[in-house]
């Protein structure tokens, strides 16, 4: 591989930059909200590491079920938190034992990371042409893998089910 | 787009001058797709207020330009000179970024709608699925809006906004599910290619779930683009302006393009998905691959169903009442989710049970086609009906004389005498 | 505090030659703004009525651009439609600072003008100029929506003829505002 | 015996301190004192024989010959189809009543507009605030010594030059 930097570089050298600092505000900010808004950025970010790999399908579905379901989740959970009125201080994890634990925790994994990052042999490739993943991801999810999918599914509709159960008001108690 | 890639990659040209001249190439293709989406969500906002003029028997306006037509550039020019003003109590970082996932998520997924065969910024392998899930950073921009404004109608409007997005995404993917199943593919392109030019060859009357899940799709996109009757983010009577209430200058601008952005793109993806695109009648895709002409005319037959589409869109607007909040989830997760896992299954059956181009295939076809036809002519039965029961206000003269009607004073005043002479009378005899 | 009458010259008159050089640039952002006048929704009193019947069939103010937006932040021209009671004075006075610059503010009417029929009452401010600087007196107990048509015309005059660069950086005298910096009107 | 001497005869008997006035301008009308007031109020309400459950008006007068501000109830029983005026009174200067927006809610706002206007205080009345005129308003001006002042927060009362109908003739 060529050392010298194509576009194709600098623009993953943004995205992870973009990942990174947006993952680091949403754990480091004192405002509970916008750490939440911030994490938008981050799961954007993994989308376009995922399109760098020439995972397209992963990547939007990402997008989707990330920024589109599981942030708008998140936002509505941060809102109704009692914390919210004082939206400035309303991360908990600013409080110094919680931060230094977190801290703490935080190198930890990062000195692992790096750690294996640096000690595994990579096996280098050359880059190969962008195929799309759609077809192929259909096929192993329904032939190779379907066991697993279908379980998957039936652990989905008790968590549904289950969540529909605790949501429901009793008629008899309150209209 | 491909060609002029392949143009600058097997070039000779030095490394970096083909790095910098493909990053020119994204930068300008990005700032085309950008300005044509800016243009088109402009001219939405001119449909909407020249065919809410007709519906409510104005004009409309018509100072700016020939018929009004640059009416958009004025308010955007006054949307550019206007304060922007950030209340003291906002969430100023928040409130400043909130416009920017809005306008993103409506105007990159333009990059993916094909306005002709030649005419896509980005044929996505995964298209259709790209054009959901980056609209829906539309929701993360209103409800960041709603919160940093600081204010309740905001947050109401905003948190409305969301729960409705986010609800209805599901039988709007769900609805064009049934034609991803059909086609066989997620590419926009790909699919247009798989329907034909000529009505029935298009998916919305290839088979009768098809045809319910345009129906389903066109609900459940109308509620996802905040749009009457599903429009309570931003019902005026409750909400003062909703998430927007606090924005002013080009902020509010922000939303508001993105909102008309927004029934474009769905207007643009009913078309895609069910009407057959830029496919011509009689004309082969071999034939229409290649020729200039058959390019342009593609382009216009997209513009036209599109623009159709949005027209309906405006016209339900200025027609229907609003929703209340339970009516409007009660009508998404009782009858429209169900609907389209019906319309998803039963395709999936028909096409397991029913062999392409056999006879049962052409006879549900054609059915479709008929019922279709049949809908169609008792609807515009029924619209006609209305008019002639109005009275003598409408003249339905006036309307078959065209456009020369509505400028020859002659026919005019043939057409409207009657209903003058009727007006005149009281106030004589007063 | 201000008692004096408000000063009322339109800004047209205040320049050198009988008028101000309103150069090219100014005019084609005057031509835009004019053209794209959008009202508040709000009223005060029976003058809304023929405030809503303005946007209707018969006047149509969309023929000129102006449509209503209910929030003053989005809106360019505020219509004083009706009489203003001293309890509603304060909130008068709280839209107008919200709306965003630039804005006008119309009198519609007698009651806005200067107080009207309700002249002798003591619950009735007698004229809206003495709460917001007012840029069009439209007599009329209502006027008819035609003459409200002709005011905001009035409206898009004034702006036709106002040196837009110059007005933005301040250099320009404004309509007085009977309210300086720091008046205590609402809490 | 007819309806208005029926009403009568069973208001004196619930209410022996009311006056009764033939109210020879207007209705017949019952006075009382203060301090009987809400008593009376709430039993003209619940005696089945007069049932007055419908409050159609208070008023206030102020009559400053006399010193003192009237309060003036129209009742209407929708049971019955007859109707009562009762009169109560209280001095001018810091003047008090019992509330009886107990008796009929209704009265809760026609209270507020009393005190705003004429300044008779409610007691008892859970919320007393102005009603018509700004919360700072400084007097009472359905009084008829009230004289306006020359500023309101700053903005004049009166249009600068302009000649305005004399307002402060008593």
């Amino acid at each position: 591989m060529s050392a010298s930097w194509s576009f194709a570089d600098a623009i993953f050298y943004f995205i992870a930059l973009l990942t990174v600092v947006c993952g680091a505000y949403a754990v480091a900010s004192r405002n509970i909200v916008r750490a939440v808004f911030s994490l938008l950025g981050t799961f954007l970010g993994v989308a376009g590491l995922y399109a760098m790999l020439s995972a397209d399908f992963v990547a939007v579905v990402q997008i989707m079920v990330y920024v589109g379901g599981i942030l708008v989740l998140l936002i509505f959970a941060v809102m109704l938190t009692s914390r919210i009125e004082k939206a400035g201080r309303s991360n908990p994890a600013a409080r110094p034992l919680a931060a230094s634990l977190g801290v703490l925790c935080g190198l930890a994994s990062l000195v692992l990371l790096a750690s294996l990052a640096l000690l595994a042999p990579w096996k280098q490739t050359a880059a190969g042409d962008f195929a799309p993943t759609t077809a192929p991801l259909g096929e192993a999810l329904l032939a190779e893998a379907l066991l697993p999918f279908e379980l998957l599914s039936v652990v989905l509709l008790g968590v549904v089910i289950g969540a529909v159960i605790i949501a429901r008001r009793d008629p008899e108690v309150g209209g | 787009m491909d060609a002029l890639y392949e143009l600058i990659t097997g070039s000779d040209l030095g490394f970096w001058w083909k790095q910098l001249l493909l990053a020119v190439l994204i930068g300008a293709v990005g700032v085309i797709v950008f300005s044509v989406a800016l243009v088109y969500a402009a001219l939405m906002t001119y449909l909407e207020r020249r065919v809410s003029g007709r519906v409510q028997s104005r004009v409309g306006p018509n100072r700016v330009g020939p018929l009004g037509l640059l009416q958009w550039l004025a308010d955007g020019a006054k949307m550019i000179l206007k304060e922007d003003v950030i209340p003291a109590a906002a969430d100023r970082p928040l409130f400043r970024l909130a416009p920017y996932p809005v306008v993103i998520g409506v105007f990159a997924a333009f990059a993916s709608v094909p306005f002709g065969e030649w005419l896509i910024a980005a044929d996505l392998n995964v298209g259709l699925l790209y054009l959901l899930a980056i609209t829906s950073l539309v929701v993360v921009g209103i409800l960041m809006a709603g919160w940093a404004s600081n204010n309740k109608w905001s947050l109401f409007g905003g948190i409305r906004s969301a729960a409705q997005i986010v609800s209805y995404e599901v039988p709007t993917a769900l609805a064009i599910l049934v034609v991803v199943l059909m086609a066989g593919s997620l590419s926009t392109q790909d699919i247009i290619r798989e329907q034909g030019g000529w009505p029935w060859d298009w998916y919305v009357f290839r088979q009768p779930f098809a045809f319910a899940a345009f129906f389903l799709y066109f609900t459940a996109a109308l509620a996802e683009g905040n749009r009457t009757p599903f429009d309570l983010p931003e019902a005026e009577s409750e909400l003062v302006a909703g998430y927007n209430t606090e924005y002013s200058g080009m902020r509010f601008g922000g939303f508001y393009l993105g909102e008309f952005g927004n029934v474009y793109l769905m207007c643009a993806i009913a078309t895609l998905v069910f009407f057959g695109g830029w496919q011509i009648p009689g004309v082969s895709p071999a034939e229409h691959h290649g020729s200039w002409l058959w390019q342009i005319v593609g382009f216009g037959l997209f513009f036209v169903k599109a623009w159709a589409a949005s027209f309906v869109v405006v016209w339900l607007r200025w027609t229907l009442p609003r929703l209340r909040v339970d009516q409007l989830m009660s009508l998404c997760y009782r009858y429209l989710v169900p609907l389209s896992f019906v319309c998803l299954l039963g395709t999936a059956v028909l096409m397991m049970l029913v062999p392409a181009g056999s006879l049962f295939d052409s006879l549900l076809r054609f059915g479709t086609f008929g019922f279709g036809l049949l809908v169609a002519a008792i609807f515009f039965w029924r619209v006609l009906w209305h008019i002639r029961h109005v009275g003598d206000r409408i003249d339905l003269k006036i309307l078959a004389r065209g456009v020369r009607g509505r400028f020859d004073p002659a026919i005019q005043h043939r057409a409207y005498g009657a209903f003058r002479k009727q007006q005149k009378q009281p106030e004589e005899s007063r | 505090m201000t008692t004096d009458k408000p000063e009322r010259e339109l800004v047209v008159e205040a320049g050198p030659e009988g008028g101000l050089v309103v150069g090219p640039i100014d005019r084609l952002l005057n031509l835009a703004r004019k053209h794209s006048l959008w009202y508040m929704l709000f009223g005060t009193a029976c003058c809304a009525i023929e405030l809503m019947q303005t946007g209707g069939p018969r006047t149509d103010a969309d023929r000129f651009g102006m449509v209503f937006r209910s929030t003053p932040r989005q809106a360019d021209v505020m219509l004083l439609a009706g009489t203003i009671t001293y309890k509603m004075a304060s909130r008068v006075r709280l839209l107008y600072e919200q709306m965003a610059e630039y804005r006008y503010v119309i009198a519609m009417g007698s009651c806005a003008s200067t107080g009207g029929l309700f002249q002798g009452s003591y619950a009735v401010v007698k004229g809206g100029d003495l709460i917001v600087p007012v840029d069009v007196y439209l007599p009329g107990c209502p006027p008819r929506p035609e003459a409200l048509v002709e005011g905001l015309m009035l409206v898009q005059q004034k702006m036709e003829r106002e040196p837009w660069l110059k007005k933005a950086h301040g250099k320009l005298p404004q309509p007085v505002d009977p309210w300086p910096e720091g008046a205590e009107l609402h809490r | 015996m007819s309806q208005i001497e029926t009403i009568q005869a069973r208001l004196l008997e619930l209410v022996p301190e009311s006056s009764w006035s033939d109210g020879a301008a207007g209705d017949p009308f019952a006075a009382l004192p203060a301090d009987g007031w809400h008593a009376a109020c709430l039993a003209v309400r619940d005696d089945p024989a007069l049932g007055f459950d419908f409050l159609r008006s208070l008023s206030g007068v102020d009559r400053p010959a006399d010193d003192r501000i009237e309060v003036v109830a129209h009742l209407f029983s929708y049971k019955h189809r007859h109707a009562l005026v009762l009169k109560t009174h209280t001095g001018r200067d810091g003047g008090a009543l019992p509330s009886i927006h107990d008796v009929w809610p209704a009265a809760e706002w026609y209270e507020r507009e009393i005190f705003d206007l004429l300044g008779v205080r409610f007691e008892g009345h859970r919320d007393l605030r102005r009603l018509l005129m700004p919360e700072d308003w400084q007097g009472h001006p359905l009084r008829k010594d009230y004289r306006e002042a020359e500023h309101y927060r700053g903005i004049p009362t009166r249009r600068p030059g302009y000649a305005a109908p004399d307002r402060d003739e008593p």
